[in-house]
């Protein structure tokens, strides 16, 4: 628990689980279910270079303002999946392509 | 008081072979366990007060079979919901059935993990204790949510979807007025807000009457955000008038309909562990705690002096109200009073901060949510969301303002950096 | 400024409701209810005005009858207009005295069966003036609850409809008792029904020597009578 | 002690991560991400971030979650309480991000970094955030509440019926 590594690993695998979800899911909640593991992934990083290397508490306020950024994205992409699903009856990502056609 | 506890069990000579870390795992267990069982308890004996309660609100007497006047009645109860046969709907999911009630459980049960009890008798002195308390006490939604949705029943899954409705609204009104207190006191640490609160001032500042320099008695702002809290954390803990989740007239039980014996009576506990937990944060942040409400032996004196006045006062309005005489009340407070001038150890043990004055300013308060329960009718949903975001929110957020311009003129703080 | 007259009304209107649930809680234990069980209320002593005598005078609240005065008489059951009461008797032994009622009256029946169904009875005290013994009155108990399970006597329609407990029984002559003497009519009667049939076989012997059409047969008085007894 | 805790909780914390990114049951999904928020609010603790702990489990898990949860039941027709979910391209997917996984765990090890030798024990962090959100970064912490605002706005003005 005292080496920087494991923290760092475990964010690369919560980075390399939320970019499957979100690269092989079709349902838009659960792409945004596998951004808030990156930008989890993205908290922990900062909060562990915080406390090991520049022991500082400027990681924490970068940490904040990305959970910030997380919670306003989350009802901005909810309102849209809400629209979507007025529009096309369900929320697959793959079959929201009405402006190509 | 882990640590402490832990290095206590270490001196005795048939412990003593503990490590350090053994004895203070069998320390947490200690106090968890201790904490359960105080939940527990805490609910078997708020059933029974409750229904007292609400029995003698609406005329009538209540349980009176099972023991002396009743008390029992808690125990039988809780004993058939054990023996109760455990039913799982066909339908339902079969995982998340059996984890919701646990997870509801769980947020309430280690809330109270920061909430200090006494000088020094706090189980995590965290410093940021308050953000903990009222963090945690968001994650039952997600508990009252998951079993909505397994009982696979939609008066489950209505009342769920309230539920979470009303505690995400609710939880910003509550910690705008948390934040009123916070703004005073400059610190999240619970022992450290009680703390702050010692010793008898003047009311709200100016006004030349002693009284306790607790919170709510501050500031009128701060008396407005302790009322804002206490209707709010009522909405967050689901108790009526804001029981929209299980209004039994509307959704069968909202999110308990599917539920029976064993994991119904889990949400019964963690209903009124959340209560216990809101009356001692209104207690810790508003009203001083563990403080003693006189500073010291001739406060005591004084404050017992100064009761015993008002106690006749009501006596007298009540004789001249309702043409008849009650003598119980002013004469314990005499016969204390008289007590605490003859016996100088009885007034110094008033002054004295602990354990009792907690659980007294605790009990005040749920006795008020249990009187708010059985006045009010329930409100629709969109009257508790007009309440939310149209009522609470701006008052709270004025009030917010209000407390810095309070500050800022008697002194507290200074616009000159 | 309807937003604050709003509020202001609420925040009223709430303490106008706690103080009324407090002015109760504090005063509950005056208005409470009767706890029925273990307080009850008293019986009215009021003069209803029915009748001359003292002892019709009562709030019609349950049928009682004196059973140690019951002679068996059935006029009751026959004045009862809804058929509420039902009555069983025996005649006794020859010489078998079971006692004198209250006015000096010597008992002839045994009375193996006196049910009152109060569900049924609508109070209307007209059984109570044939009885020559006075011993079917109304009293001013209104308690029909009974934990006694009485054995009582009633066929299993009666019994279905005693569901509520309310079909009062009022023969204290025990079943065995009843079964006994049962047994002992059903004896005398299987003796004479024995006799008969030996004398109907007695006569159907001489009647083959000289053979008669078979419709004649059933006329006989011999088989008319085995029918009755059946 | 503290150790053994750790490891558990980084082990619950890649488990349900797993099974948010592979389970067919969207509500396993969901439900599998509270013991995934949670977990990294302990991670946090480990790292004497209690502030950051606590604004994890308020925001996530009683605000972010919650809103996914409505998302979910708002756009589907419970009937049943499985929620079946699709995936396409998971053959392509696993790939590229093994190929992400791998880099990033090479670059993680194979870095020196420069860890300061003293261990950093605050007692608190929030009075150092604190002094901080209202000096250094007062004009941040202002934006942040104005992409707010105009998130919530947005958010509102969007789910209505009528747009």
């Amino acid at each position: 628990m005292n080496h920087l590594e494991s923290y760092l690993i475990l964010s690369a695998l919560l980075f390399s689980l939320g970019l499957y979800t979100v690269i092989t899911r079709k349902n838009g909640v659960a792409i945004l279910m596998g951004i808030e593991l990156i930008l989890n992934a993205a908290n922990i990083n900062f909060v562990a270079f915080s406390k090991f290397v520049t022991h500082q508490v400027e990681g924490h306020l970068m940490a904040i303002f990305i959970i910030m950024l997380a919670a306003a994205e989350a009802a901005v992409a909810l309102a849209i999946i809400l629209n979507l699903y007025n529009d096309q009856g369900n929320i697959n990502v793959d079959e929201a392509d009405a402006l190509k056609r | 008081m882990i640590d402490a506890f832990a290095s206590w069990m270490l001196q005795f000579g048939a412990l003593s072979w503990l490590g350090t870390t053994p004895a203070t795992i069998l320390a947490m267990s200690l106090v968890a366990v201790a904490i359960f069982i105080f939940v527990a308890l805490n609910a078997l004996v708020l059933v029974y007060v409750e229904r007292k309660v609400s029995a003698f609100m609406q005329v009538r007497l209540g349980p009176m079979r099972v023991g002396p006047m009743g008390t029992l009645q808690t125990v039988a109860d809780a004993l058939k919901l054990l023996l109760k046969e455990d039913i799982i709907p066909r339908f339902a999911d079969p995982i998340l059935f059996r984890v919701g009630p646990w997870i509801i459980l769980l947020a309430s049960f280690v809330a109270f993990a920061a909430v200090p009890f006494s000088p020094g008798w706090v189980p995590a002195d965290m410093s940021i204790g308050l953000f903990y308390v009222v963090s945690i006490s968001s994650v039952v939604v997600i508990g009252i949510v998951m079993s909505g949705w397994a009982s696979n029943n939609k008066w489950s899954l209505y009342g769920a979807m309230r539920s979470a409705a009303q505690i995400v609204s609710y939880e910003i009104p509550v910690g705008l007025s948390l934040l009123a207190a916070v703004a005073v006191v400059g610190t999240l640490n619970l022992q450290e807000i009680i703390a702050a609160q010692a010793g008898v001032g003047n009311l709200f500042h100016w006004i030349p009457i002693p009284f306790p320099n607790w919170y709510i008695f501050h500031s009128p702002f701060l008396f407005l955000a302790g009322c804002i809290y206490l209707i709010a954390a009522t909405a967050e803990v689901n108790r009526t008038p804001f029981d929209i989740p299980e209004s039994e007239s509307e959704l069968v039980a909202g999110f308990m309909t599917e539920y029976s014996g064993i994991r119904w009576a889990l949400f019964f506990l963690s209903e009124y562990a959340n209560a216990a937990v809101v009356a001692l944060l209104t207690a810790i942040v508003f009203l001083g705690g563990w403080q003693s409400p006189f500073a010291d032996l001739a406060g005591a004196r004084f404050g017992m002096i100064s009761l015993t006045v008002l106690a006749l006062i009501w006596t007298i309005f009540v004789k001249y109200k309702v043409k008849r005489l009650s003598i119980y009340p002013i004469g314990t407070i005499l016969a204390l009073t008289v007590i605490a001038w003859l016996f100088p150890a009885f007034a110094i043990w008033l002054a004295t901060p602990g354990l009792v004055w907690i659980a007294i300013k605790g009990g005040v308060v749920i006795f008020l949510l249990m009187w708010f329960r059985w006045t009010f009718p329930r409100l629709r949903v969109d009257q508790l969301m007009y309440l939310s975001w149209k009522v609470l929110l701006p008052i709270a957020l004025i009030n917010l303002a209000g407390v810095a311009v309070w500050m800022w003129l008697t002194g507290a703080i200074s616009l000159v950096g | 400024m309807g937003y604050f007259k709003n509020i202001g009304d609420s925040i009223t209107t709430l303490i106008t409701g706690m103080k009324v649930t407090m002015g109760y809680f504090v005063r509950a234990k005056e208005h409470v209810t009767l706890q029925y069980p273990d307080e009850k209320w008293p019986n009215p002593e009021r003069n209803i005005g029915v009748g001359e005598l003292d002892t019709y005078n009562v709030i019609r609240s349950k049928l009682h009858v004196d059973i140690d005065d019951c002679i068996g008489c059935k006029k009751c059951e026959r004045a009862c207009p809804v058929n509420c009461i039902t009555i069983d008797t025996l005649k006794t032994d020859k010489g078998e005295d079971i006692g004198t009622t209250k006015l000096g009256t010597q008992k002839r029946l045994l009375v193996t069966r006196f049910t009152i169904d109060m569900t049924e009875c609508m109070y209307c005290d007209l059984c109570t003036f044939p009885c020559p013994e006075e011993c079917i009155y109304m009293t001013p108990d209104y308690r029909f609850e009974r934990g006694d399970n009485k054995e009582v006597q009633v066929t299993n329609v009666e019994r279905w409809r005693d569901r509520n407990n309310l079909i009062y029984e009022y023969s204290t002559v025990p079943k065995t008792e009843v079964d006994r003497r049962l047994q002992i009519i059903a004896d005398a009667e299987a003796v004479k029904a024995a006799a008969l049939e030996k004398a109907r076989v007695a006569a159907e012997a001489s009647a083959t020597a000289t053979p008669k059409p078979a419709e004649n047969r059933e006329i006989t008085p011999g088989s008319g009578e085995e029918q009755a007894h059946e | 002690m503290s150790e053994v805790i750790f490891w558990v909780i980084w082990v619950l914390v890649v488990i349900s991560a797993m099974i948010v990114a592979y389970s067919k049951n969207l509500i396993y999904s969901v439900f599998s991400l509270l013991a995934t928020f949670v977990g990294v609010a302990a991670i946090y603790i480990f790292l004497n971030a209690d502030f950051i702990a606590v604004t994890q489990i308020v925001i996530y898990v009683g605000g972010i979650l919650v809103l996914l949860i409505f998302g979910i039941m708002l756009t589907n027709r419970i009937a049943v309480a499985k929620i079946n979910q699709s995936s396409f391209q998971t053959s392509l997917g696993m790939v590229v991000v093994g190929a992400v996984f791998v880099i990033l765990v090479i670059t993680i090890l194979g870095q020196s970094w420069p860890v300061l030798a003293e261990s950093m024990d605050f007692d608190s962090t929030v009075g150092k955030i604190g002094t901080l959100l209202f000096g250094d970064y007062l004009i941040l912490f202002e934006v942040a509440s104005i992409l707010l605002l105009g998130a919530l706005i947005g958010a509102a003005t969007l789910a209505r019926k009528e747009l």
